[in-house]
Formats: structure tokens, sequence, C-alpha cells
């Protein structure tokens, strides 16, 4: 089970979330997200088999358009792990964050609008060394990107 | 002499009349041996037992108090000799001989800083936490620097019965090989069971041990 | 979105971090939490404190309806800007040597009116449930000292006096694991875990390390004060509970601010 | 009622940057308290920007965003003087909107 999933992620199995995101309507081009309902189901997403069930839509493609920047490889504390976000893809329309080990995978979806830079910088919580996955919805198509980062244990009580 | 005083009354102090009237009373200069008595009834009267933590963690033995006198400075040749045979004397050896356990459970209780704090649950297993202080294997990023990093801590001494038989006694009692050390006396004071301190031995000694690869 | 002291301080503690471990740890390792240090500076939620602190100052409180506007933190009634920098020291009023969380009380007490037990309630907050008041007050009194350089007076009787017993109290070991707060605090470029230990015993450690409290705790999500930080020590080292505002927690605190005289005030920072 | 937000907006060559910091909780719902009880969740889900009443930004969020949330972006245009207003709605309904103006 575990190979498995590890091995389907590799092959970007995670990044098909956004797939299952899309199909579920949500980032429609040129939509504030904060006008639509909060996509409560985007947010329970917390296992590979739920995305699988959901693969309906075309991959992300890997994408080196899209850049961490302020984003460290190693957390001193997974409460705070701040991440930066750029992407140079043409008609981006929206960026979000994906912790692969999180409880649940979706962090956050900013939708870019005409005028905005695509690039911003957040912090997310990370409960443990996981990929984060940057992705991007661009001119109706998805590109993505991860990076791995180390949470380190920290203090005397610990 | 003072009227209300708000700190005093925090947390139920009581009893500060008279550490205090003393800080007030002698202000100018006193004695060396004075500013540690008061200081010492200072802190009696500042501290508060809280669950675990009564305030007999506050008694000094004498290895603590001479060790706190001496404040960072470096201790006479005799004076660390004293301390060194006295702290030796305590380490009791398991009376099955065996010295070592299981490496695995050793690192568990390396990685571990439960234990004994007053928020701590005083019936789980206390931790050694030795990777605060130390580099143990070299798969753990997070360690950290107050003592010597013991990795390859076997294979650099041998895997020898005077290796395993140090191991136990440092971490039973280190301050019979360096008076002052910084680091806890885990057998003298039953910070860790016997069992557990072969357990933290085999991790240091056992050549299947990550620390050893 | 900070002054640059507070930017200038933060890139000089990365460097300093990532030279003091880069040798041990592999030079990757150092400067990626040098690097996710630096990240954390621009945007530092202590502001939502000081704001909050700053709000609480103007508004009449207590039953006697008295503001923070009366309070003297030793520059004068109400006077905020530079006080944290010259605390702990002697209130007559009070007889005492007062840090600044032991000062607001007092104030609370004595001029709004409040009971100790109110002064006192949430001495250390914890979420929106349980909010503390004088962490928030604390965040804003200090940072009205950024970039002032800290002046405790050590020739005043009994600020000095207090300063010897604090040191004594660092040196103190005790405990089921011996600990001090030398056994931490006392070496230079020591790390536990990952964290650096700052040396208290050097006065280029005290400064670096009194300037930035209070801060933002970012494994706690909540600012702290010195008080915190002095009551947290002493759990980790195993001891009792050191009691808020007691003499102790105000000697160890004049004894490092005294240290860390003659550096810019750079905090509330934000920390691990 | 929710603390206010913490807003920066500066302009910055043709483009307006926007820092903000929110007072909230972001509790995951993961969490146990002393007694073992699950602390609820309770987090931001949605935060909207608007410059002149032109969306500028529009996100959202689960609770794996940190608490205190802190965001940072840039867009073009803003001219000093401007109002930047923010937005956000928790999953109790709660919500909380200030203004910032470009300097």
């Amino acid at each position: 089970m575990n190979t498995n999933r590890r091995h389907a992620l590799k092959t970007g199995g995670a990044l098909s979330l956004l797939s299952l995101v899309a199909a579920a309507g949500w980032l429609k081009p040129g939509d504030a997200a904060a006008a639509d309902a909060w996509n409560k189901s985007a947010f329970e997403t917390h296992s590979l088999d739920e995305t699988m069930k959901a693969l309906g839509g075309t991959s992300p493609v890997p994408s080196n358009d899209i850049v961490f920047f302020s984003t460290p490889d190693i957390a001193e504390n997974g409460a705070v792990v701040p991440v930066g976000i750029t992407s140079k893809v043409p008609q981006t329309e929206s960026i979000a964050i994906l912790i692969e080990k999180n409880p649940n995978m979706l962090a956050a979806v900013f939708d870019i609008p005409p005028g905005t830079d695509p690039s911003l910088t957040t912090r997310i919580k990370m409960a443990q060394t996981s990929n984060v996955y940057a992705l991007v919805k661009a001119n109706g198509k998805y590109y993505a990107t991860s990076k791995e980062i180390k949470v380190t244990l920290g203090g005397c009580g610990g | 002499m003072r009227t209300r005083i708000v700190g005093h009354c925090i947390g139920g102090i009581a009893a500060i009349g008279i550490a205090a009237s003393i800080v007030y009373g002698c202000a100018s200069a006193p004695a060396e041996n004075d500013v540690s008595e008061r200081a010492e009834a200072m802190m009696k009267s500042s501290f508060k037992a809280h669950g675990q933590a009564t305030l007999a963690r506050l008694d000094q033995d004498e290895t603590q108090r001479v060790c706190s006198e001496y404040a960072g400075r470096a201790l006479p040749p005799a004076v660390a000799e004293r301390i060194e045979k006295a702290n030796l004397e305590t380490i009791r050896y398991p009376a099955d001989g065996n010295l070592v356990g299981d490496w695995k459970s050793g690192e568990k209780i390396a990685q571990s800083g439960q234990g004994f704090q007053y928020s701590d649950d005083p019936k789980k297993a206390a931790g050694a936490n030795c990777y605060a202080c130390h580099q143990l294997s070299p798969k753990e990023l997070s360690y950290g620097t107050i003592g010597p990093s013991l990795y390859r801590f076997g294979k650099t001494r041998g895997y020898t019965d005077e290796t395993r038989r140090y191991a136990w006694q440092k971490i039973y009692n280190a301050e019979a090989f360096a008076a002052c050390s910084n680091m806890p006396r885990f057998g003298y004071h039953h910070i860790l069971t016997e069992q557990q301190i072969r357990d933290v031995v085999a991790l240091l000694v056992d050549p299947a041990s990550p620390v050893n690869q | 979105m900070r002054t640059m002291i507070r930017l200038a301080v933060a890139a000089g503690a990365a460097a300093a971090f990532a030279a003091s471990i880069g040798a041990a740890l592999g030079e990757s390792t150092a400067d990626e939490i040098a690097k996710y240090r630096e990240a954390l500076q621009d945007g530092n939620p202590a502001e939502l404190w000081e704001a909050r602190g700053e709000q609480m100052w103007k508004v009449p409180r207590g039953p006697n309806k008295v503001s923070f506007e009366r309070c003297d933190l030793g520059l004068g009634p109400g006077v905020v800007k530079g006080a944290y920098a010259q605390l702990p020291r002697y209130f007559p009023d009070a007889k005492r040597v007062m840090d600044l969380e032991t000062r607001l009380v007092w104030c609370m007490v004595q001029q709004q009116g409040m009971s100790e037990a109110d002064a006192l309630k949430n001495t250390f907050g914890n979420g929106s449930a349980k909010r503390s008041d004088l962490e928030a007050l604390a965040a804003y009194v200090a940072s009205q000292s950024q970039g002032i350089r800290m002046n405790v007076a050590l020739d005043e009787p009994h600020v000095h006096d207090m300063y010897r017993l604090g040191e004594k109290m660092f040196y103190y070991r005790g405990g089921t694991h011996d600990f001090a707060c030398a056994t931490c605090h006392g070496d230079d470029g020591k790390r536990i875990r990952l964290q650096d230990l700052p040396n208290l015993t050097k006065v280029e450690g005290a400064q670096k390390a009194y300037t930035t409290w209070p801060a933002y705790r970012v494994s706690q999500g909540e600012l702290r004060t010195f008080q915190w930080r002095l009551n947290d020590c002493f759990r980790q080292q195993r001891f009792p509970e050191l009691a808020f505002g007691s003499d102790a927690s105000i000697a160890l605190t004049a004894y490092l601010a005294g240290r860390a005289n003659g550096a810019a005030y750079a905090g509330p920072a934000i920390k691990r | 009622m929710a603390d206010p937000m913490k807003i920066r907006a500066n302009l910055v060559g043709d483009s307006t940057e926007v820092k903000v910091l929110m007072s909230h909780e972001m509790e995951t719902g993961q969490r146990k308290d002393a007694q073992g009880k699950t602390i609820p969740a309770w987090f931001i889900q949605k935060v909207n920007v608007t410059h002149n009443d032109k969306v500028v930004l529009a996100a959202q969020w689960g609770p794996a965003v940190s608490k205190n949330p802190f965001v940072s972006f840039t867009f073009k245009g803003g001219a000093r003087g401007d109002k930047v207003k923010i937005t956000w709605v928790d999953n109790h309904d709660d919500s909380r909107t200030d203004e910032a103006t470009v300097a």
C-alpha cells in the first residue's frame, strides 16, 4: 500500500488532485474564489484513493516556470513554514499549495485576477517532513512543481 | 518597612518578609557567601511546587553545591578529584552483569525528552534526550552540540568490555569522570531504569546500532 | 515590514548562526535554517499583540476607571517611549525592583483598583479563549523601545543587588538533572537540537538574547514575554515553577538585562 | 469579535505591495485538549482583497494555513491614498473587514 502510494505520487498521482478539484467546479476562470462557497470536498481530500477515484481530468504538467522562493528546505518548526511561489506560466489564473503528508492535502488556493502578479508568500503548517506542491492553473491548464521540506524536532522538552 | 508588594503576593508566596528584608537591608557590597545564601533563600521563596516538581528539587547535594559555587570557572584539581571520586562510588551495576540491551529501544530513549518536568506525566517512562546535546545516529539531523559527537562511539573505541563498562558508568554518573559536567546523572538520580541504561549503552556500543555505521 | 534595525539584527543573527553550526552540520542545513528564520522576519504576528496592547493602554480600566496613561514605568506617568530599555529598575513607590510585567501588574492593582487575582489572570495566554492582557501590554511597551540602547541602572544599589543575586541564580545547579541556566547558556557556539544557545555569560550573547524578547513564538502561536522565557526555562530545567513576578524572576531579569546594556533593543522578535 | 488585521500597502514603482497579518486561531480540528477531547476546527475559509472595489486577490484556505496568517503579494497600479480592503470569513461564519491606505 505504502509503496504503491509513493510510486503513484511520484508519477503525478498527487497532482491529479487538482483534476479532482477542477472537476468539482472549483477554480473557474475569472471567478473570485471568495465569491464562491468554500469548497469543502477539495479541502477534505486526504487519501490518494479519493484522488484516484476522481481521476478524470488531465494531470498537471511538471513545469520549471513555477518557482518556490523564500521557502527553506528545512523548517525549524512545522507550525509555521514560510512558502513563496512565483508562476511564470503565461495567463496564470490561480496558485494552490498542497502538502503531501498532511491529514488534508490541500492547504490554500489563491485566485490571481489579471493585474495581480502571479507571485505570493504565505505560511503553512506541516505535520511532518513532506513534499509540498505548487500547483498553477493557467489558461485552463494545470502545471505543477514540488519540493521537499524537512520538518525538524526542537527544544529541550521534546 | 515595606508596604504592599504586588509581586510577593503573586502565586501565593508567603514568608517573603525574611528574604526581602535582607535584600533591601544589605544593599552595600555584601560578602560573597552572604550573596549565595540570600540567593538561595530568594529562590526558595520564589519558586512554587508544581506537580512532581516539589521545592525539594532546589535542595542541592554536595556536587551541585560545589559546582554552583565555582560558577563556570575551572575547579582546583583537588576539588575536581574529590567530586569525581565521590560520584564514582555511587555507580551501581546490574546484578546479572549484563550492561548491553537493545539499541532500537535505546534510540527511542535518546530521542525522547519527556520526564521530570512538572508538565510531564510522571507515570510515563522518562527519556534521556541524548540528541538534545549529542550527535548519535547520522540519520538524525536535529542534534545538539552541548556534548561531544558520539557518532561511531563503539567503532572508534573498540567493541570491548572496557568500552561497554565506560558507557554504563558515564550514563550512570557523568560526574565520576568530569567534575561539574553538564550531563545529567541518569543512574544516580534514577532518571533512567537499569534496563533503559542498558538500551542506551547498546545504542552506543552495539556494532549493529546506527551510531556505529 | 519592520524597521531597518530589526532586519539588520535578523540578518546578522542568521549569518552568525550559519557560521556557528556550518562546520558541524554541513553548510546546507545551517543555511536552510538561517533561510527559514530570515523568511519569518517579514510579517511578525507580534504586531497583532502590539496593536491590542496599544489600544488597551489608553482605555480606562478597572474599578477606578484609570488608564495606563497614569502608570509610571520609570520615565514619568504614561511615558512609554524608551521605558523598556531601562527596566528592571527600582521604584520607590513600591519599594521594590520591578520588571515591566511586575510594574504593569502594580499599576493595575494600585491605580486601576483591580484585585491581584484579576490582574494576574492569564499571565501567559493560550489562544483566543485565554488571552493575556499582560502579554499584549508588554509587547506594546517593549515595541516603543525599538532602536533604543539598553540602559539598566546597575549603579543603583537595589538594582545592583538584584543583579548579583541573579548572577548567583544563573549558576545554581539543582533538580533531578543537575541543570543550571549556565548548563545550556555558558558556552559559545552550542546548540540544543538545532536551536542555537546564546552564551549569556558573554555580553554579546546576553545582548542578542535579551533585546529580542518579548517575542512571537511560532511553536506556540503566542507572544511571550521575558517572564515567560524564564518560567519555561526552569520548567525544562526540571525545577519547580518560577512564580510570576517573584523576586527570583526579577533578579535573573536584572542580571540578563544589565548584561545587555549598550545594545539597541530590537524586539519584539519572531522565534521558533 | 475578532481583532483587527494589520495591513500594509506600499507603492513600489508602478505596483502596490500588500502585506497582511490576520489574528486567527486556525485550529485544525486534529488537536486534542488536556482532557483528550478534540478541539473543533476553527479556521479562515475565504479571503478577499479589493483595491478601489476591484478584486486583486481571492483565496480559499483549509486549516493548514498557519495560526495568525500572513500573506504578501503585489498588484499593478494603485496610487498613494487609495484604499485596499481585506475581508476574511471563517467556518463559524465570523468575518472581519479592514482597510489600509496605500502609502
